[in-house]
């Protein structure tokens, strides 16, 4: 069952991935990142995490790439002004080539690793345990990330804004 | 009293230095009169003929050789070089002589240069080589003897250019000098194959002449031969001698103190110096005195058709040091020495009277532009017949003894080949040296290109001294066969005579047979010349006349391959090779560079890529790194 | 901590140069200062050599640590051989400042003559390898300025070669040092770059000191320079400024000799005595090959370049003999050549800024309107070639001797150095100076007082040296016995 | 003990606070651009002063371990390199000031990005922890993004930007993955133990770790632009505000430097050899590439990028030998790192300088007879460039030997001799500015857009061609002044911090 | 029993990280460009997750919250970059943005 579940999974967000490479329309790319990333989410509730589930529908598919596809649209680039891209479909096949020894190579090193057997305790991945975590361990890092977003915040708004020539 | 010797040496040269203040002064600031140059420049060598007398008187006396070091000249680690002079019986002799014949060329000299606006200069080089020259003589090692040795060299370079606004003259002197280098580059070898032996106790004569026994034979001869080539170059025998007869450009006194009486004879007297070494390896000797022969004919050949008075006598010049030069060869130094003594006497009343014919005859050379002289000059004609004939070797001229005394050692050594080479050049001598008498001062309608006068006396008066000197030079050494007791011999002890195992009646036929041929010489050149009709004298050509192109071959050979060499090594190789490989290495770098840069096209994706496979070739590398 | 003489001999001239730099004076100000300080090192430097002790040892020593945590101290001293280069130095600048009086409006020309003079005391004096390199390279500087700024023709092109040429070869020097001090830190445990120190090295490899040998051998062959590494000679010769030239020939090039006996011998003494037959081989075949090259230039700074890389391949055999009588003689031809190539360079200059012209087929009967020129042209032309009488002579006559104990094929070849000079030296003289042309020299003028002066000094040297030698030899003898005995055990007491 | 541990903390909060507070203050039209350089000015130099408190003082600990767990560290080291960012930013600041005020698109949310930049900088030496540093690390990246983009008018300034965020994304990634791995490896970031965990698996498969810190490592290859990984680095360094450009070369590569230092001499110690060999060739890539691409420049600017490639090429000899000279190589890089910091920021900031105006004097050419008219700037000029040719009486010379001295101690005396043929190259490219500047007379165009030497920034600029010369010459004249010795002893007290337990 | 091995995870993830890195040198379009970056923290997303899975750490998970919150930050700079660059050459070809190659570089 579990296993099915995580086969069809997977194969969602890699074809999901392989669509938003693939398409020509850049919102047809960001939709199909949108599967894949669902996919992904599924895969994170396989893993017993459930929050991060959540968090990843929520603020990704949610967030981020709805703040895309309206970027998206908001520019709405016409069909003239995409690149024309010719012989992508070549550089992807070498490029995956030249990137074999690099996943045999972590692949590699992973596979000599143990599967892994025993059962959790019952709230593994819950919220509170997660919260836990993180406002006791990884307290410091979860107040840098705020200031990371800040200054993001600042240049999004640098950047964004017009220039008033 | 050995301070004396250094005395001799020091007189001129310090004679010369305040000369050539004066002059540098007269010629930038006040014009001097002459009389400042001229009382120096006669006083000096005056002074050192004096101290000459003195040192002789007093080695005659004592018997023993003067020696005299002032100051160590170079000390390194063990060796020790001292500035020392040596006054023996040898060095002296041959003191008295140049500065007698020396000083009579300075006044001389004062005459004949009195025109000439360099007067100053002329007598700062003369005392000069004067200084060096007594140097050479009084030097008691080789090193020392090398300093004077170059000494006289750079100043007959010095004098043959005198006159060095026109490049012929200037030539000439390198020429003079860069030959006489080649010798000194074999003068220079020798030298340190010496030192290299004998040179930690002291490196003077009589160490050396103590420690060449112990020298193994081969390396004698090379050094033999390798002083000889010294020689050559000093005193112009085949093949170095073709600086002399371009020599002549420098002024007659020049010719006559430096290319006649005395520089030339530096290599008799190195040879004569280093006796105790040829005495060791014959061979050498002879190989010198064949040198020598050939040396003699072959002048003597060339001086038949040549028509510049001074040429004529530069050639007879080299032909008398020929047999100088046989005479050393086969060890019969006290001969060659009396040639040396008897020439210096003749040779340069010889030189001086041409300077006089061309005085007269303002700077006019060529012998068939001159004739009828006899009646302009009479002194001039006497003296110059008295030396000829002393060259030519008649009776009772002092050239008859000392020449008929090498032919009789060349026949008695049993070389019969140098003998004969000797007595043909003897015949050719005869024959030349009257071919320029007859045609200087008789000859018929002489075609003068504007009327001789006769020369001042203080020109004349020196001729005379040496014409009384080579009328009597040569009875100082009367053969005992003619009831001398052969003075040079006798006193030149170690360098005396070796017994000669020939018979009287030898002697005496070959005396006869000397006289003889001079005479048939003489014959040929009257018959020939004594009437020569100057106006239809037409240019000999030939082989002969050119000198056997030996001088185009040299330059060939040497002068001009060496320049093409030149230009080969500073074009060719520098530039077009050593530099072009470095700078082109650069430029290349700098090209590549230009190529490299292609990948900077500002393109993310490629960038992208290029990190890409940086990262893959990492995995690659960890694959194989990683068990 | 008390300033010793040697430090003042070298931080004199460039506190002046620094103040000068800043001072707004005029040029002729300049000068006369940068004159003043030369004359008053040349009375320091009169003050060491009369305190000099008779003996092979380091002698006014200085040490003050500088880098302590790498053992690098700032530590001079001198011996004979350093004594005698010091000595030439101190003659040479006085009368090249007297030669050069009127050369140059431009301040910053004597600011650097200044600057260079205190780098080339530096590299005189330093003990320490470290403080070597760092003037070795220091020195570089002001030359790079004095050639770039003052020189003509493609001067800067000329000034980037040198420049580049140099410090690549005392960047590999640079490396054998470094390797040296590690070398020492590894087997004493303790950081130095004293050359004293670093004598004492044994764990070096066969093959690594080689290496480091030649790492050595590379920055002096380029500096002096030896036959492969002489192709910025020319141009740069030609494009430099009188005083860049003179400084070049007379001093820097000594300088690379000095580096060779003063570091070379010490440091790799084995090395040294095996590889000599090479260096004599090669210093030899460079005096023929640069002699012959000499021949057929018409350039007449060109041929100079050529005659002193020359006569410097002479020195570099004379080094590498390996006896007394061969490194005397460097030791003596250094003074000599120095001495004669400084002068004719300098009179050149003068020549140049009269008639504006260097190449021979435009002159010619400068005699007659220059006598004083012409004399000291002459003298000085004598001691090139060697002529007895001059300092010249000796120290041929002693490298030949030298070469000759060496070896006496080389010997005979050695020998040639009485043709070489003499070949081409000759006809510059007759060409350039004697012989009338119909070129216009007009506007030659004699010397003038202060070039006299400043020749006069030279002019004495060369023939006071050249009769009495030994008067000038014996304080150095010491220092080379040292040498060659306790050091490359070549010598005999 | 709490305050005792904050004030180890005090510069940072003191950046990060200030940086904040700028951003608030931005809406406020009273305050000028002047103004807000100066808070900046102010605001860097409190916190110097506030990190020079511990400056030379040997220590270690884990501020507020109560509350960050052991995510921060502060020990000599981090004050070390604290103080050199911090110079760096004040640097910048300073000779940033004229720039700025001729530029008038500069808005003054710059100063407080620059600020974060710096936060992220100094945070990033004091991360014990993968992911905090990575977060320091995308901190100051995006800042500098953003700096970088800042005059939008300019096409080149916006496309360096574009181009660095994209590489630096990735190079991120690579980071995130390598921690990943790591974390895969040992089951924990924090830096001290995963050297435990380590130094306990040792013998057994430590390919995991491996992987991870090879792909650590390419982003810090990435960050100092070393080949493969530096393409950007001339086109960015090209398109960016000068000022900029000199935060980035100097300061950027100190605090990259100051974490894999820290991450490789602690934790991947026992590994670290594996390496070896790709670092070699990373090293003679990275040297030839960057002088291949700075002998070709025209423009003043990209030479000046290119030879920073140069310059990560010697750092990288240091790196490679900290293997088997760990004390002295460590210290040279940091050593280096000042020297090359120095001649760097007064090089650009010269250029920044006088390039006031655009396409004025930014390649070799505007630069013939330079010196003719403004002599003391093209002497402070030259003082760079010697310095950054390495030239004795520079401090670059210094560096250099400590550099080389290091690697041959270490046995890499091959990597030393490639290190000098690059060093006799780079000579042509900076000797020919010299020359260009002094052998030619002036040029017509001159006087006219260079600004006369006035304010603040010729006297800063000033003061670091002093401060070159000063460290190449070191304390021999004027004793106990801190000079070469004193910069390489500190160097070394703070390498010792790191070992403390 | 393949869906709780850590190793099939790992597969997942470098497959989605792999095609993340060549939708980055084999795209033109920028937008595509940054989801494929955008993509490639997705997968470390799922490395990280399995991993505490793995470990039984909760630590992993923060780390993959941390790095989403990272993406987030990301995205606001590129979008708003994305927006400028598209202003100014009225493309979203990434090629076309070469002002700064050598070629053009002055």
């Amino acid at each position: 069952m579990m296993d099915i579940l995580f086969l069809l999974l997977s194969s969602f967000a890699i074809l999901g991935a392989m669509g938003m490479v693939s398409f020509h329309q850049p919102v047809h790319s960001a939709l199909s990142l949108i599967l894949t990333i669902m996919a992904l989410a599924g895969l994170f509730a396989l893993l017993s995490a459930s929050f991060l589930f959540m968090v990843q529908i929520i603020i990704y598919a949610g967030a981020i790439l709805t703040l895309f596809i309206f970027i998206i649209m908001f520019l709405n680039v016409k069909e003239a002004n995409l690149p024309k891209e010719p012989n992508k479909n070549i550089t992807l096949f070498l490029g995956s080539l030249a990137l074999l020894p690099f996943n045999f190579l972590i692949l590699r090193a992973f596979y000599k690793m143990p599967l892994h057997v025993n059962a959790l305790e019952s709230d593994f991945g819950k919220i509170k345990p997660l919260g836990m975590e993180l406002f006791t361990q990884w307290l410091l890092p979860f107040e840098l990330i705020s200031l990371l977003l800040l200054v993001a915040l600042i240049g999004a708004v640098v950047l964004g804004r017009k220039e008033e020539a | 009293m050995s301070a004396l010797l250094a005395g001799i040496v020091l007189a001129p040269l310090l004679s010369s230095v305040l000369i050539g203040l004066l002059y540098m002064v007269s010629i930038t600031k006040i014009p001097l009169a002459k009389t400042w140059f001229t009382l120096p420049a006669l006083f000096a060598p005056l002074l050192s003929f004096v101290f000459g007398v003195i040192a002789f008187i007093e080695v005659y006396q004592t018997g023993t050789a003067l020696h005299f070091e002032p100051y160590l000249w170079l000390g390194v680690g063990e060796y020790k070089i001292y500035m020392g002079f040596l006054g023996d019986k040898l060095s002296l002799f041959m003191v008295i002589f140049i500065t007698f014949v020396g000083w009579l060329i300075h006044l001389y000299a004062t005459a004949y240069m009195s025109e000439d606006e360099g007067y100053g200069k002329f007598f700062f080089y003369f005392n000069l080589f004067l200084s060096s020259m007594l140097l050479l003589v009084l030097a008691d090692g080789p090193l020392i003897m090398f300093i004077g040795w170059e000494g006289v060299g750079l100043c007959s370079y010095l004098l043959i250019s005198f006159y060095f606004q026109d490049n012929s003259n200037v030539v000439a002197g390198n020429k003079a000098f860069i030959v006489n280098r080649v010798g000194d580059l074999g003068f220079l070898v020798g030298l340190a194959i010496l030192f290299f032996y004998c040179g930690n106790v002291g490196f003077s004569y009589e160490n050396i002449a103590h420690q060449v026994a112990s020298m193994p034979a081969s390396l004698l001869q090379i050094v033999g031969i390798a002083l000889f080539i010294g020689a050559m170059g000093k005193s112009a025998q085949i093949p170095l001698y073709v600086w002399l007869p371009d020599a002549m450009a420098g002024p007659t006194p020049v010719s006559a103190l430096i290319h006649a009486a005395t520089m030339v004879t530096a290599g008799v007297y190195m040879v004569a110096r280093f006796s105790f070494l040829y005495e060791l390896i014959p061979n050498v000797g002879l190989f010198i005195a064949y040198i020598g022969a050939f040396s003699a004919l072959f002048a003597a050949v060339i001086a038949t058709k040549q028509s510049d008075i001074k040429k004529i006598l530069a050639y007879s010049t080299m032909s008398q040091l020929g047999y100088m030069f046989i005479a050393v060869g086969l060890g019969a130094y006290s001969s060659a020495l009396f040639h040396v003594f008897t020439h210096a006497f003749f040779k340069a009343l010889l030189f001086m009277g041409a300077g006089a014919v061309i005085i007269a005859l303002h700077h006019e050379q060529n012998i068939f532009k001159m004739g009828k002289m006899r009646h302009v000059t009479p002194v001039v004609y006497i003296t110059m017949l008295m030396a000829t004939l002393a060259i030519s070797g008649i009776p009772p001229f002092a050239g008859f003894f000392s020449k008929d005394e090498i032919l009789l050692v060349a026949f008695a050594s049993g070389e019969y080949v140098i003998w004969g080479i000797a007595v043909c050049s003897a015949v050719l001598t005869a024959y030349y040296m009257f071919r320029l008498f007859f045609v200087v001062f008789e000859g018929k309608n002489a075609l003068h290109v504007n009327p001789p006068h006769d020369v001042s006396w203080v020109m004349k008066a020196p001729l005379v001294v040496l014409a009384f000197g080579s009328l009597f030079a040569g009875f100082i050494g009367l053969p005992s066969l003619l009831g001398g007791s052969h003075l040079i011999g006798s006193w030149l002890g170690e360098w005396g005579m070796r017994g000669l195992h020939v018979s009287h009646e030898t002697e005496w036929l070959l005396l006869g047979l000397n006289v003889a041929i001079s005479l048939i010489g003489i014959g040929i050149a009257y018959k020939k010349f004594y009437a020569y009709d100057l106006s239809r004298h037409k240019e000999a050509k030939g082989i002969v006349y050119n000198k056997f192109y030996i001088d185009e071959i040299y330059d060939v050979l040497f002068v001009r391959s060496i320049r093409k060499l030149s230009e080969f090594i500073a074009v060719g190789l520098d530039v077009n090779i050593v530099d072009r490989v470095i700078m082109g290495m650069s430029h290349g770098f700098i090209k590549l560079g230009h190529v490299v840069a292609l990948v900077q096209n500002a393109n993310v994706r490629f960038y992208a890529l290029i990190m890409m496979l940086g990262v893959s070739v990492a995995s690659c590398y960890l694959i194989w790194m990683v068990e | 901590m008390s300033i010793g003489i040697l430090s003042i001999i070298i931080f004199l001239p460039m506190v002046a140069a620094l103040m000068l730099t800043l001072a707004p004076l005029s040029s002729r100000i300049t000068r006369n200062v940068a004159f003043g300080v030369s004359l008053i090192i040349f009375a320091l430097a009169l003050y060491i050599y009369t305190h000099f002790e008779l003996t092979g040892t380091i002698q006014f020593k200085e040490f003050y640590p500088w880098i302590k945590s790498y053992g690098i101290s700032y530590s001079l001293g001198i011996d004979g051989f350093s004594l005698i280069i010091l000595m030439l130095i101190a003659t040479l600048i006085p009368s090249a400042y007297l030669l050069l009086w009127n050369n140059s409006r431009s301040k910053s020309y004597w600011i650097s003559m200044l600057f260079i003079q205190s780098g080339i005391s530096g590299t005189l004096f330093s003990l320490d390898l470290f403080l070597f390199y760092f003037f070795w390279e220091a020195m570089l500087l002001p030359v790079f300025m004095i050639i770039g700024l003052f020189g003509s023709g493609n001067r800067v092109f000329s000034t980037l070669k040198i420049t580049i040429y140099t410090i690549m070869g005392s960047l590999f020097m640079f490396v054998s040092i470094l390797y040296l001090g590690v070398a020492h830190y590894y087997e004493f445990g303790a950081w130095s770059f004293a050359l004293s120190d670093l004598v004492n090295i044994t764990t070096i490899a066969r093959e690594q000191k080689i290496l480091l040998f030649l790492g050595f051998m590379l920055a002096f062959a380029i500096k002096i320079p030896l036959f492969p590494f002489h192709s910025w000679l020319l141009q740069t010769y030609s494009n430099s400024p009188t005083g860049g030239v003179f400084l070049l020939s007379s001093i820097m090039a000594k300088l690379g000799v000095y580096a060779l006996v003063r570091f070379m011998i010490p440091l790799f003494p084995d090395l040294f005595v095996e590889f000599s037959i090479y260096f004599v081989s090669l210093g030899i075949f460079g005096l023929v090959y640069f002699g012959i090259a000499a021949i057929c230039q018409m350039n007449i700074k060109k041929m100079f370049a050529y005659s002193s890389a020359s006569h410097l391949g002479f020195i570099t055999a004379g080094v590498f003999a390996l006896n007394v009588q061969g490194m005397m003689g460097s030791a003596f031809l250094i003074v000599a050549h120095a001495i004669a190539t400084g002068g004719l360079f300098l009179l050149v200059g003068v020549m140049e800024r009269h008639l504006g012209i260097r190449s021979l087929s435009g002159l010619g009967g400068i005699a007659t309107k220059a006598p004083w020129f012409t004399l000291f042209f002459a003298i000085m032309l004598f001691c090139t070639v060697g002529i007895p009488g001059t300092n010249g002579f000796v120290a041929e006559l002693l490298i030949v001797l030298g070469i000759f104990h060496y070896n006496p094929y080389l010997g005979v070849l050695s020998a040639l150095t009485v043709l070489v000079a003499a070949s081409y030296m000759f006809w510059v003289f007759q060409k350039a100076v004697l012989v009338k042309s119909d070129n216009d020299v007009s506007h030659m003028k004699d010397l003038t007082l202060y070039e006299i002066l400043g020749l006069l000094p030279l002019a004495v040297l060369i023939i006071a040296m050249g009769i009495y030698p030994d008067l000038f030899l014996y304080k150095i003898e010491p220092t080379l016995q040292h040498y060659l005995i306790d050091i490359l055990h070549v010598g005999v007491k | 003990m709490f305050w005792a541990h904050l004030s180890y903390l005090l510069p940072l909060i003191i950046v990060a606070g200030g940086a904040i507070v700028l951003m608030l203050l931005t809406p406020v039209n009273r305050f000028s651009m002047e103004r807000f350089s100066l808070f900046t000015f102010l605001i860097l130099l409190l916190a110097l002063v506030a990190d020079l408190y511990y400056f030379g003082v040997l220590f270690t600990a884990f501020p507020m371990q109560e509350l960050f767990s052991k995510m921060l560290i502060a020990d000599s080291y981090s004050v070390y390199f604290d103080a050199l960012i911090l110079c760096g930013a004040l640097v910048t600041s300073l000779i940033g000031t004229h720039y700025f005020q001729t530029k008038r698109h500069f808005k003054k949310e710059f100063f407080s990005l620059f600020l974060f930049s710096v936060f992220g900088m100094m945070l990033l030496v004091h991360a014990n922890e993968l992911l905090t540093a990575f977060i320091a690390l995308e901190i100051a990246s995006l800042s500098l993004y953003v700096m970088i983009g800042f005059q939008k008018i300019h096409d080149k300034r916006v496309e360096a930007s574009y181009q660095y965020l994209v590489l630096g994304s990735i190079s991120g990634a690579f980071f995130l993955l390598g921690s990943a791995l790591i974390y895969a490896g040992v089951g924990t970031t924090v830096l001290g133990d995963i050297g435990k965990v380590l130094d306990a698996l040792i013998g057994k498969d430590v390919s995991l770790m491996i992987i991870g810190g090879t792909f650590i490592l390419v982003t810090f290859l990435f960050k100092i632009s070393a080949f493969p990984f530096q393409n950007w680095t001339i086109d960015v360094y090209d398109g960016s505000p000068l000022p900029v450009t000199a935060f980035m070369a100097a300061t950027f590569k100190v605090a990259i430097f100051g974490f894999v230092l820290r991450l490789m001499l602690i934790d991947l110690d026992p590994i670290r050899d594996i390496w070896d060999t790709l670092f070699i060739v990373i090293i003679l890539a990275t040297l030839l590439y960057g002088t291949f691409l700075a002998i070709i420049q025209e423009s003043l600017k990209r030479m000046l990028a290119a030879s920073s490639i140069v310059h990560t090429g010697y750092l990288l000899i240091a790196f490679v030998s900290i293997g088997y000279a760990g004390e002295s190589a460590s210290s040279s890089i940091i050593f280096y790192l000042v020297a090359y910091f120095l001649s760097a920021m007064g090089a650009f900031g010269l250029i920044s300088y006088i390039a006031a105006d655009e396409h004025v004097r930014v390649t070799y050419e505007d630069f013939r007879g330079f010196a003719h008219v403004h002599p003391y700037m093209a002497a402070m000029l030259s003082v760079f460039m010697l310095s950054l040719a390495g030239i004795p009486s520079t401090i670059g010379f210094v560096g250099k030997f400590y550099i080389f001295t290091g690697a041959i101690e270490a046995g890499y005396t091959f990597l030393a001799v490639c290190g000098i043929v690059a060093t006799f190259i780079s000579i042509y490219y900076y000797f020919k500015l010299i020359a260009l500047m002094y052998f030619y007379p002036a040029c017509e165009k001159e006087g006219t857009q260079i600004p006369t030497l006035s304010g603040i920034t010729p006297i800063t600029i000033g003061v670091i061609a002093i401060a070159v010369i000063w460290g190449g010459i070191g304390n021999t004249f004027i004793a106990y002044f801190p000079g070469v010795d004193f910069l390489i002893d500190t160097a070394r007290l703070s390498y010792m911090s790191l070992f403390i337990k | 029993m393949i869906a709780n091995t850590l190793f099939a995870y790992i597969v997942v993830a470098m497959v989605l990280f792999s095609i993340g890195l060549l939708g980055v040198i084999s795209r033109k379009n920028i937008f595509v460009i940054y989801m494929s970056i955008e993509l490639m923290l997705n997968a470390i997303n799922l490395i990280f997750v399995s991993l505490s899975r793995y470990h039984d750490d909760m630590g992993g998970q923060v780390m993959a919250m941390m790095v989403i919150a990272i993406a987030a930050a990301e995205a606001g700079v590129f979008l708003s970059l994305i927006i400028v660059l598209y202003r100014r050459k009225k493309s979203l070809d990434s090629d076309i943005f070469r002002t700064l190659s050598q070629k053009e570089a002055i």
